[in-house]
């Protein structure tokens, strides 16, 4: 099982913030992207296939290649406005 | 190098903050930033900011963009603290603060830290503006501009 | 654009002058550069700090040197504050700060203004050694040099 | 009359910090340091004729070629250590 967090902007669109996702096999970020879009169609498509959605694996920025295991936090959200 | 990283809701009291990084061994120059939040954004009355962050990645982001720093500038030590939260106009949001032996290095670490946590660090702001409407603030081109001369010089 | 200059003994608020800058008019952006007294200069310790200035001129000169900064750059306020009299190892200098609508302008009038005044406004330091020794404090060929970047980006 | 000031080391050096000066005729700051070098011999040379001896009339910062007038404050000191 891994889970899945949602920030800002998307947390609103999607309305959610956290959300756990059991792990049948292998996934890259890539993938999980395609899954989650599948089940939860185009609301979903809007959020995580926008070209300037940024993803981070346990906290580090991860391109649609990086590898996820269970366990593994996974983070979705829109170009940063702190400061 | 010494680095101090805080996300928190409460203000922050520069003076104190100031004190701490003077107090750095050797330190001869200490260089500051305070991002203060304006009433007006984009032609519109801004009321309130909710600001939100990722708990646990935005320190370990700042954390490492000190490290970069210190990496580049012989700094003695680091502190950024970052409200969260609601805030009112004319409230202070961030704090940049570096010491040095001496205040090149002091100047340049500080604006580096600045203007990578503002492309990199994990926090989003939401303006409420003053007829009650919301919005999402969208990201600057100018800012990721500003990490440019960062990049020339390296 | 609102200036203060001021030369005095006592010790100055770093956060009541933030606070001040803070609420220049449309400010989102506050720069701020504190000098520290060292415990050590040249490979000795220094007990005691004496600094002299000509009253009249600093602040002119501090004046124009702001005045100058404001011309290359927009921004709403600053305030420098430098002491004189007799100074320990640890204690605040002087004050450089900067308000702006963003922190670019801060950042870079900032510097400027603490660069220039280094090598401008009449300020001498005389440092008693621990040892009970004196000796007036040469002029840094770096501080001559520092200028060099904004003549050339003018 | 003008009013000559001396600072920092130059005071001490000196053994001065401020003094009267009756212009009898007009003068160039150079001409100022000719007339007190030959006054006061090999201690104010030292002073008003080292290369990075400063200048400022009425408090603005003045070359050898600047004249002075009646009335003037002039000040010689050596190069500045603020900040």
């Amino acid at each position: 099982m891994i889970t899945i967090l949602f920030f800002a902007k998307y947390r609103e669109q999607l309305g959610l913030g956290k959300m756990n996702f059991t792990l049948d096999t292998a996934l890259s970020v890539g993938d999980l992207k395609k899954r989650l879009v599948s089940d939860g169609g185009e609301k979903w498509a809007e959020v995580l296939l926008a070209d300037n959605t940024l993803c981070a694996v346990n906290q580090t920025i991860a391109n649609d290649s990086v590898e996820i295991n269970d366990g593994d936090e996974v983070a979705f959200y829109p170009p940063v406005t702190g400061g | 190098m010494h680095s101090r990283v805080i996300v928190q809701t409460d203000d922050f009291d520069v003076a104190e903050e100031c004190r701490v990084l003077a107090n750095s061994g050797r330190c001869g120059a200490v260089t500051q930033f305070v991002g203060v939040m304006r009433d007006r954004n984009e032609g519109d009355d801004i009321a309130v900011m909710e600001l939100e962050h990722y708990p646990g990645m935005t320190e370990r982001s700042i954390e490492a963009i000190i490290e970069r720093a210190s990496e580049r500038w012989p700094i003695l030590a680091a502190t950024v603290i970052h409200r969260v939260g609601s805030l009112l106009p004319g409230a202070q949001i961030v704090f940049v603060g570096v010491a040095a032996m001496h205040r090149q290095a002091a100047f340049l670490a500080c604006e580096f830290i600045m203007d990578y946590l503002k492309s990199e660090a994990p926090f989003w702001k939401k303006e409420c503006k003053a007829d009650g409407t919301e919005r999402w603030v969208d990201a600057r081109d100018s800012d990721a501009q500003a990490l440019n001369k960062w990049r020339l010089e390296s």
